[in-house]
C-alpha cells in the first residue's frame, strides 16, 4: 500500500480554500438562486406609522391585481393560531403579521402572494390599510415613564422589559466612594445593523410527502426546525431546513422572522413553494438590530492609577418587542464581561431594557452576546481614566492587566478567563506600531496645533457559549456537535451544526480531521446546514464554532483513532496496547519500521477488519467545559483635520491572541473583516429614529457601509496562549476585531482632541460631531482666556 | 423628517369674508396648487387629488383634509393627511386670521408637515418642495381668488 | 417586449416586460445566478456585469431592455476552456473572498477596471473598486487579488500559469 | 422552562395541524375579507420593483422629441438612468413612458469645437474621466469631479447632461457647470435654444426643459492656458452626494492679477448656486490669502443649505467656506501662484 508522500501536518498551514472555487465562478448556491416549478413570490406590505391602531385593511383591490393568487393578515394568522412567533430571547414573543396595531415603523401588516415579484409587489402595493396614529416612543428614556403603555399584550403594564444585575453592588459603591479618583462617563453605543450583503430570505415547500422543505438564510438551522415545529405544530420529523450558502451573517440571520412564517402558512394554504427574499430596505428597518446600549461608566481608582472598582449602569433599547436572541440566563447577554483584562477586586453591573417603537432585535452583531458594548464600555473608560489622572493610557492598562500567572482568573463578574498574556501582546503592538517614535512625532505635531491621536484598545472576550449548567437558547443547551465518516480509500466527510457564513469551514474543519487523522485535507468533504443530515447543534454566531464545535470534530476524531488503533493492531499483528500513534501514523511501541497510516487502517475497516466491528466514523456532541478569553491589543493613529473634522487612520496594528491558529490566512481575513465593521461603526454608520419614530437610515445611501478607499490599510500580527481546556488549545476570532476595534478607533480621535479639552464624543464619529466639538472646546478655551 | 414654513398673505377683503372663504371646504380645497379633484364630505371634511411633479418624481398625492374653525373667528386650522408614491405626509397649518384695519385681512400662516417612507427616507428634498408648495400656494391662492 | 442579448457568447431572445431589469433577466431569464442583488439603491455592486466588453454597470439599475442587441459578461463568462480568470485565480489565491457575495461584482469591476488600466497601484484599484461594497474581508486582500492579476496579464502571452 | 410551555399550548391545539393533515385533500383556500373604504395612500411595500411602464427606443433625436411630444408629461427620458431608475424601483418616479435615448449615435459624442467642449446627451461620465485632454491643467476642475462623481461603476454608466437634468440640490455637474459658465442645448417644438446654466437651473430638480422637451447636450467654454480649477467634495463615502462641495476655475492675466473667476456651490440651496460676490471681488485681483479669506466669508454668506443625515446648516455653511478657499487655493497653485 501506498504511503501518502506529502507532509500531514495541516493545521496551521495557510491552506488556500476549498469552497472557493464555486464562489469565483459565480456557482454559490444562495437561497435567492433556488427556483422550483410553480414557484410565487411573497411581498410584504410594511407599517409607515411606527405606532397605530389598525382600523382596517382592505384587500379588495389587490385580489384583483393579475398574478395575485392570495393576501394574508395577522387576523388570518391568528385564527390559525399563528398570530405570535417565541422571539429567540424565549421570554417575550413578536407578531408575525400585525395585529390591532403596530409597534413600529415597517412592521409586516400583510403578505401577499402572487406568480412573479412584480405581481407581489403590485399587489402590496394595492392593499388599503387605514392607520389611526398613536403617541411614539422613540427612545428608552421616554420610554421608562410609562406614560404610553406599549405592550398591553403582556402580563406586566409596563415598558420595562427587565432589570439584570451581576457582581457585589454594596461592595462596589463602598470601593467606590472610598477611591481617592473617580470618572464617571455616559457612553452610547449607538444602534447597528449586520447588514450582510446577502438580505434574509427563503424558500418554502411541502413535498410530495407532506414535508416541509425549507431553504433559509440561517445561522442555526437545527434551532429553526425545533422553534418551527413548536410555533406551527408541524412534527419536526416533517420538516427538513436547508441553509445553503450565506452571503454573510453576523448575527443578522440567527433569529425567525416574520416573512419565514409567512412563507411557510403560503405554501401550506396554496399548495405551491413560495419564495421570500427580503430588500435592503426590509432588512435595515425590520430585521435584528444590534447594540443601542446606553452605558453609564463609572470607575475608581487610586492616585497612582491602581483600579479599585467598577460601576456600569446600561438603559437597553429593545425596540417593539424583545428579540434578542439572548441565552435564557442572561438577558443582557455576556455583558459580565465587562471588567475586560483588568485586575478589578469588585465591580457591579446592571442592564436594564425598555420597549420603544422601533425595529425589534438586540441581536450579537459579529459579537458574543453584548461583549462588543462590554469592551467599548471599559476601553473607553480606562481611556477617560488615564485622562483624569495624567497617565499614559498604556501605562495604566499595563498597571491593572491581570497577570499571566493568575490564569484561569476569576473575574470579579463570575468569569473564569482561562488564559492570555496581555502584557506581551500589547508589547508587540507597541513594537509593531512604533510608540515611541509616535510620541514623539505626536509632541512635534500638538507644538504646531495639529491634531494627530494615538488610541488603544487592550480588550478581552468571552466567546464559545456555552457551558450547558449556564447556556441554553428556548431551552436548548448551547453544545455543538460533529461526526465523521472515514471512507475505504482514506477520505471522508465530516458534519457539523455549526453553518459557515463566509467563514471557511470547507477548508478549517477538514484541516482539523486531517491533521487529528494524518490524512489529506484535499480529500476530506465538510458538509454543514442541512438539518437531515447534520447532527443537532446550536450553530455559528457568538464566535462559537472553533470553541464548540471544532472541539466536537476534534473529539470525534480522537474516537475515529481510538477505534482505527484496534485495526491498527490487528494489521500489525500485536496487542492494541503496543501500538503508539505517533507522527500521524500507528507504530509499535519502539519499533519504527512497523508502521500503518489512518488510510491502510480506513481501508481494511471495511475490507480486513477480522473480529472488529466494520466501519470507520464516529459521532461527538461537545458540552464545552467554559468559554476560552481570546483578547487582542489594537493601536490606532489618527490625523484630524481641524476644518472638516474629517478622520483619516493613518495606521491600524492588530495584535490578537486567539490561541492556536488552525489556519492563519482565514484569520487574517476574519480579522481584516471585523476591523472594517469597527471602523464603520466608529465612524459612520448608524440606524437613527427621528422624535415621530421615523426610521431614517433605511438603505445602503444612508446607513453606511465604508469602500476599499475609506478602509484603512490593517496591519495584524498574533501572539499564542492556547487555550487550556479546548482540545486544540484554540479560541475563537471571528468577532475580536470588531469587540476591540471601535474603543481604539474612538481612544484615538479623543486623545486627538485631548489639548483642546475634549473628553468624549459618542459614535459614530461623523465629520459634523467632531468639527462641533472642536469648535465648542475652542469658544470654551476662548472664554477662559 | 419634520419641516416647517410660515408665511402671510395681506388679503384686499374683510376679515368676514375671509372667514367665509377660508371655512368653505370647496372654496379652500380649490386653493390647493395643482388641484385635480376636490371631494366635500361635510362642512369640515374634504379629500382633494393634487398633481405633484419634480423632477423624476410625479404622481397623484391624495389629501385627507379637516378644517378646525376656533370659534373666535380669529383662527382656522387645517389637518391634512395623505400622500402618495409610496409614503404619507402629515401637514397640518394654522392660520391667524387679523384685521389690518384698512379693510384688508392679515392670513398670518404656520405649516409644519412630517413625512414617512421612502419620500422621507430617500426623497426628502423633493418632499419638501412639495409640502412647502402645497401650503404655502394653498394661501397664496386664497388671496388672489378674494382679490379677482 | 421582444429582446436579443447576448450572454457570455450565448444569444438569448426573450419576450420580457420592460420594468424587468437586467440582473434578474440575467438571475431568472438566463438562469445565470453568479450575478447577485444585494441593495435597492445602486450602491453595493454585488450586480454588476460588463457590457460591451469594457462597461462595468451595475445590473440591478439597468433594464433588460437596454440590453437589447448587447453583449453581457457575467460571472459565469470569466473562465475560458475550464481555465480561472486571472481575477478569479487570484482571489482565490490572495483569500480575496469570504461570504463570496459580492465576489462576481468585484470581479466584473476589476475586470473593466484592468481594461482601462492594465497596471494599476493600491491606490487605482482601492478608488476603481469602490463602487463595490464587500462586508467580510475589509478589501485588502480583495486589492492584493486584483495586483496578483494585473502582473498575470501583464505577463507574455504563455508565461502565465 | 416558562417560554416552552407557553409554545407547547400553542401545539396542543393549533388549528394550523388540522390544515396540515389535509394538505392533500385539495381544501380550497380561504380568502381573506376586507371591507370596502374609502382609497387611502398605498402603503409600504418591501420590495422595489418599479411600477409597469411602457418602454419606447428612439434612433434618432427626431424619434426622441416625437416620442416626447407625444406622451408631455408622462414620459421621461432614460439616458444614463442612474437617478430615475433607482427613484422608479421605489416607485418615487412613476412615468407611464420612457422614452430610452442611449441608441441616438449623434448624442454619443465629447468634442472640442467653436471654442466649447461639447458633451452629448448619452457621454458617460466616464467619458470625460477617461478623456485624452483630462490630465491638461486647464481641464482641472473637470480632473476632479470626474473622479469624485458618484462612484467608478455609476460613471460608466450615468450622464453628465443627465446629472443637469435631475438637477440635485446636492449634485457635482450642476455645480461645475455654473464654476465653467456652460450652456445647455435644449430642443422641443419651437427648435433648438441654448441655455446658459444660470437659468436652465431652475429648482430642486425641475430644469428649464419642458414637458416634450429634452436636452441634447452641454458646452463648456474652453478655458485658455492660463486657468486652472478645483473641485471640492465632502462626502460621507464614496457613492454619496456631497455634504458640502464648491466648483472653482480662475483665470489669470499676464500680469497675474485674476482675469476672471467662477465660483459655485453644491447643497448649498434649492439647487446648486453661483457665489456672484465670490466671482466679483476676485475680478482684477492679485491672488493672496485675504482675498481668499473675503471669497470663504462671500460662500458661507451665499450657502443656505438644507440639515439632513450629512450634517447641519451650519457645518454645511462652514464647509462652504473653507471649500471655496481650498478650491481657490489649489487652483492658484495649479497657477503656479501661491495664495
Amino acid at each position: 500500500m501506498s504511503i501518502q508522500a506529502k507532509p500531514l501536518h495541516s493545521v496551521g498551514v495557510r491552506m488556500k480554500r476549498k469552497e472557493d472555487p464555486r464562489f469565483i465562478q459565480g456557482k454559490g448556491n444562495y437561497v435567492d438562486d433556488l427556483s422550483f416549478p410553480g414557484m410565487l413570490y411573497l411581498s410584504l406590505v410594511r407599517s409607515t406609522y411606527p405606532h397605530a391602531e389598525i382600523k382596517s385593511i382592505d384587500i379588495s383591490e389587490a385580489m384583483k391585481v393579475p398574478g395575485v393568487k392570495a393576501v394574508i393578515t395577522g387576523k388570518d394568522l391568528e385564527a390559525a393560531g399563528l398570530g405570535w412567533l417565541p422571539t429567540f430571547h424565549g421570554f417575550d414573543k413578536q407578531m408575525v403579521l400585525a395585529i390591532g396595531k403596530v409597534l413600529f415603523q415597517y412592521q409586516e401588516v400583510a403578505a401577499v402572494f402572487a406568480e412573479t415579484r412584480a405581481a407581489a409587489v403590485d399587489g402590496a402595493e394595492a392593499v388599503q390599510v387605514d392607520y389611526a396614529p398613536l403617541p411614539v416612543v422613540a427612545d428608552p428614556f421616554t420610554s421608562k415613564t410609562d406614560k404610553v403603555l406599549l405592550r398591553p399584550d403582556r402580563e406586566s403594564k409596563t415598558n420595562h422589559i427587565f432589570h439584570w444585575e451581576v457582581g457585589d453592588k454594596d461592595g462596589t459603591a463602598r470601593a467606590m466612594a472610598s477611591s481617592p479618583k473617580r470618572i464617571k462617563q455616559r457612553l452610547w453605543f449607538q444602534r447597528c445593523h449586520p447588514a450582510p450583503l446577502e438580505p434574509c430570505g427563503c424558500v418554502a415547500y411541502f413535498d410530495t410527502m407532506g414535508r416541509l422543505q425549507f431553504h433559509v438564510t440561517s445561522q442555526a438551522p437545527h434551532v429553526y426546525r425545533t422553534a418551527l415545529s413548536l410555533v406551527t405544530g408541524i412534527p419536526e420529523d416533517k420538516i427538513h431546513v436547508i441553509s445553503p450558502d450565506l452571503g454573510g451573517g453576523f448575527g443578522n440571520k440567527v433569529p425567525v422572522y416574520p416573512g419565514y412564517v409567512c412563507a411557510i402558512v403560503g405554501a401550506l394554504k396554496i399548495g405551491r413553494p413560495v419564495k421570500w427574499i427580503e430588500t435592503r430596505t426590509e432588512n435595515l428597518t425590520s430585521t435584528g438590530f444590534a447594540r443601542d446600549y446606553h452605558m453609564d461608566v463609572e470607575i475608581g481608582a487610586t492616585a497612582d492609577g491602581k483600579v479599585t472598582a467598577l460601576h456600569v449602569a446600561t438603559t437597553a433599547d429593545h425596540g417593539a418587542f424583545d428579540a434578542a436572541a439572548d441565552p435564557t440566563k442572561y438577558p443582557a447577554g455576556i455583558f459580565g464581561i465587562v471588567t475586560g483584562s483588568y485586575a478589578f477586586p469588585v465591580a457591579h453591573a446592571e442592564v436594564d431594557a425598555y420597549f420603544t417603537n422601533k425595529a425589534p432585535g438586540g441581536i450579537a452583531y459579529r459579537c458574543s452576546f453584548r461583549v462588543t458594548e462590554a469592551s467599548y464600555a471599559i476601553e473607553r473608560g480606562m481611556d477617560i481614566l488615564a485622562d483624569e489622572l495624567g497617565m499614559d493610557a498604556v501605562e495604566l492598562r499595563k498597571k491593572n492587566f491581570i497577570p499571566k500567572d493568575q490564569f484561569p482568573y476569576p473575574s470579579a463578574l463570575g468569569f473564569t478567563y482561562d488564559s492570555g498574556d496581555y502584557h506581551k501582546t500589547l508589547d508587540v503592538a507597541l513594537e509593531t506600531i512604533g510608540y515611541s517614535a509616535l510620541l514623539k512625532e505626536q509632541a512635534e505635531k500638538r507644538a504646531r496645533g495639529e491634531l494627530m491621536g494615538i488610541g488603544f484598545s487592550t480588550f478581552t472576550e468571552a466567546v464559545g457559549a456555552g457551558p450547558s449548567k449556564h447556556f441554553d437558547i428556548l431551552g436548548i443547551k448551547m453544545f455543538d456537535s460533529a461526526e465523521i465518516r472515514i471512507h475505504p480509500t482514506g477520505a471522508g466527510i465530516v458534519r457539523t451544526g455549526a453553518k459557515s457564513q463566509g467563514q471557511g469551514h470547507e477548508t478549517t474543519w477538514a484541516q482539523v480531521v486531517a491533521e487529528e487523522l494524518g490524512l489529506d485535507p484535499q480529500t476530506i468533504m465538510v458538509e454543514e446546514g442541512d438539518t437531515d443530515t447534520a447532527p443537532y447543534g446550536l450553530g455559528t454566531y457568538a464566535s462559537r464554532s472553533t470553541p464548540v464545535a471544532g472541539a466536537a470534530i476534534v473529539m470525534a476524531a480522537r474516537r475515529i483513532r481510538e477505534k482505527a488503533r484496534k485495526i491498527a493492531a490487528h494489521l500489525l499483528e500485536v496487542g492494541e496496547a503496543d501500538v503508539e500513534w505517533t507522527d500521524y501514523k500507528f507504530q509499535v511501541k519502539g519499533v519504527p519500521s512497523k508502521t500503518v497510516t489512518m488510510k491502510e487502517v480506513a481501508f481494511a475497516a471495511y475490507t480486513n477488519m477480522a473480529q472488529i466491528e466494520p466501519g470507520l466514523e464516529a459521532t461527538y456532541y461537545y458540552d464545552p467545559p467554559n468559554m476560552t478569553y481570546p483578547n487582542g491589543a489594537y493601536v490606532s493613529v489618527v490625523d484630524v483635520d481641524r476644518e472638516t473634522g474629517e478622520t483619516k487612520v493613518r495606521r491600524f496594528v492588530a495584535i490578537d491572541d486567539c490561541g492556536v491558529v488552525i489556519n492563519p490566512m482565514i484569520v487574517e481575513g476574519q480579522v481584516h473583516g471585523g476591523l472594517t465593521e469597527g471602523f464603520a461603526m466608529a465612524f459612520i454608520q448608524e440606524i437613527q429614529y427621528d422624535a415621530e419614530g421615523n426610521n431614517l437610515n433605511t438603505n445602503f445611501t444612508d446607513y453606511l457601509v465604508p469602500t476599499s478607499l475609506e478602509t484603512p490599510h490593517w496591519e495584524t500580527g498574533n501572539t499564542v496562549t492556547p487555550s487550556p481546556h479546548h482540545p486544540m488549545g484554540a479560541k475563537g476570532v471571528g468577532e475580536s476585531p470588531n469587540v476591540g476595534s471601535p474603543a481604539a478607533f474612538v481612544n484615538a480621535v479623543i486623545d486627538a482632541l485631548s489639548p483642546l479639552g475634549v473628553r468624549h464624543i459618542d459614535m459614530p464619529l461623523s465629520r459634523d460631531k467632531v468639527w462641533r466639538a472642536i469648535r465648542d472646546a475652542e469658544a470654551k478655551k476662548a472664554k477662559q482666556a | 423628517m419634520n419641516l416647517q414654513y410660515t408665511g402671510e398673505e395681506k388679503i384686499p377683503a374683510s376679515l368676514d369674508k375671509v372667514w367665509a372663504f377660508v371655512t368653505d371646504p370647496q372654496k379652500v380645497g380649490r386653493c390647493f396648487p395643482d388641484v385635480v379633484d376636490v371631494a366635500v364630505q361635510d362642512a369640515t371634511h374634504f379629500e382633494a387629488i393634487v398633481k405633484v411633479g419634480v423632477g423624476p418624481v410625479r404622481g397623484k398625492f391624495k389629501m385627507k383634509v379637516e378644517l378646525v374653525p376656533a370659534d373666535s373667528k380669529r383662527r382656522i386650522d387645517m389637518k391634512m393627511s395623505g400622500g402618495g408614491f409610496g409614503s404619507t405626509v402629515d401637514l397640518t397649518s394654522g392660520a391667524d386670521i387679523v384685521d389690518a384695519g384698512d379693510g384688508t385681512t392679515l392670513l398670518k400662516w404656520r405649516g409644519q408637515a412630517e413625512a414617512r417612507g421612502p419620500v422621507a427616507a430617500v426623497g426628502g428634498r423633493v418632499l419638501d418642495a412639495q409640502a412647502e408648495k402645497l401650503i404655502a400656494q394653498a394661501f397664496g391662492n386664497v388671496r388672489q381668488q378674494l382679490t379677482a | 417586449m421582444k429582446i436579443h442579448v447576448t450572454v457570455n457568447g450565448v444569444a438569448y431572445d426573450r419576450d420580457v416586460e420592460p420594468r424587468t431589469l437586467l440582473a434578474y433577466f440575467l438571475r431568472e431569464e438566463c438562469r445565470l445566478t453568479g450575478t447577485h442583488v444585494g441593495c435597492d439603491t445602486s450602491s453595493c455592486g454585488c450586480c454588476v456585469v460588463v457590457l460591451d466588453g469594457t462597461r462595468a454597470v451595475k445590473s440591478c439599475t439597468m433594464f433588460a431592455a437596454q440590453a437589447d442587441g448587447h453583449e453581457i459578461l457575467t460571472v459565469e463568462g470569466l473562465a475560458e476552456g475550464g481555465k480561472l480568470h486571472a481575477l478569479q485565480q487570484g482571489f482565490w489565491d490572495q483569500h480575496g473572498l469570504q461570504c463570496g457575495y459580492c465576489t462576481p461584482g468585484m470581479l466584473l469591476t476589476a475586470y473593466a477596471l484592468l481594461k482601462h488600466q492594465p497596471n494599476p497601484s493600491e491606490a487605482d484599484i482601492r478608488e476603481g473598486l469602490s463602487g463595490n461594497l464587500c462586508r467580510c474581508t475589509g478589501y485588502l486582500n480583495i486589492v492584493k487579488a486584483v495586483q496578483q492579476a494585473a502582473a498575470t496579464l501583464g505577463q507574455p502571452a504563455g508565461a502565465t500559469k | 422552562m416558562k417560554q416552552c410551555s407557553d409554545i407547547d399550548g400553542t401545539v396542543r391545539n393549533n388549528p394550523l395541524l388540522a390544515v396540515y393533515n389535509h394538505i392533500f385533500s385539495g381544501s380550497p383556500l380561504r380568502r381573506p375579507r376586507g371591507s370596502t373604504r374609502a382609497a387611502l395612500p398605498r402603503q409600504e411595500v418591501g420590495d422595489v420593483i418599479p411600477a409597469a411602464f411602457d418602454y419606447l427606443r428612439a434612433h434618432t433625436t427626431d424619434e426622441a422629441l416625437a416620442h416626447l411630444q407625444q406622451h408631455g408629461a408622462e414620459a421621461r427620458v432614460l439616458a444614463g438612468g442612474q437617478s430615475l431608475i433607482p427613484a422608479m424601483r421605489f416607485r418615487l418616479a412613476r412615468p407611464a413612458v420612457l422614452v430610452d435615448i442611449n441608441g441616438v449615435g449623434e448624442l454619443n459624442y465629447v468634442r472640442m469645437s467653436d471654442g466649447v467642449l461639447a458633451v452629448g446627451a448619452i457621454a458617460r461620465d466616464s467619458d470625460i474621466e477617461r478623456a485624452p485632454w483630462i490630465g491638461d491643467r486647464r481641464w482641472s476642475l473637470f480632473y476632479d469631479v470626474s473622479r469624485v462623481v458618484a462612484d467608478p461603476v455609476v460613471r460608466q454608466m450615468g450622464t453628465v447632461v443627465g446629472s443637469l437634468c435631475h438637477n440635485d440640490p446636492s449634485g457635482d455637474w450642476t455645480t461645475v457647470a455654473l464654476a465653467s459658465r456652460a450652456t445647455v442645448v435644449v430642443r422641443g417644438k419651437s427648435g433648438t435654444r441654448r441655455v446658459p446654466i444660470d437659468e436652465f437651473l431652475v429648482d430642486s430638480f425641475a430644469t428649464a426643459v419642458g414637458d416634450g422637451e429634452m436636452a441634447l447636450g452641454a458646452e463648456f467654454p474652453i478655458p485658455d492656458d492660463r486657468t486652472a480649477g478645483s473641485y471640492q467634495k465632502v462626502e460621507r463615502k464614496v457613492g454619496d452626494f456631497a455634504t458640502a462641495a464648491a466648483a472653482v476655475q480662475v483665470s489669470l492675466n499676464a500680469d497675474g492679477t485674476i482675469r476672471s473667476a467662477g465660483v459655485a456651490l453644491s447643497a448649498a440651496g434649492a439647487c446648486a448656486v453661483r457665489v456672484d460676490a465670490a466671482e466679483q471681488l476676485l475680478a482684477g485681483q492679485k491672488p493672496s490669502a485675504d482675498l481668499l479669506r473675503a471669497a470663504s466669508d462671500a460662500a458661507w454668506h451665499r450657502s443656505a443649505p438644507q440639515a439632513d443625515l450629512r450634517g447641519s446648516v451650519e457645518f454645511k455653511k462652514h464647509l462652504a467656506g473653507v471649500l471655496v478657499a481650498r478650491g481657490l487655493r489649489q487652483a492658484f497653485s495649479r497657477l503656479g501662484v501661491q495664495a
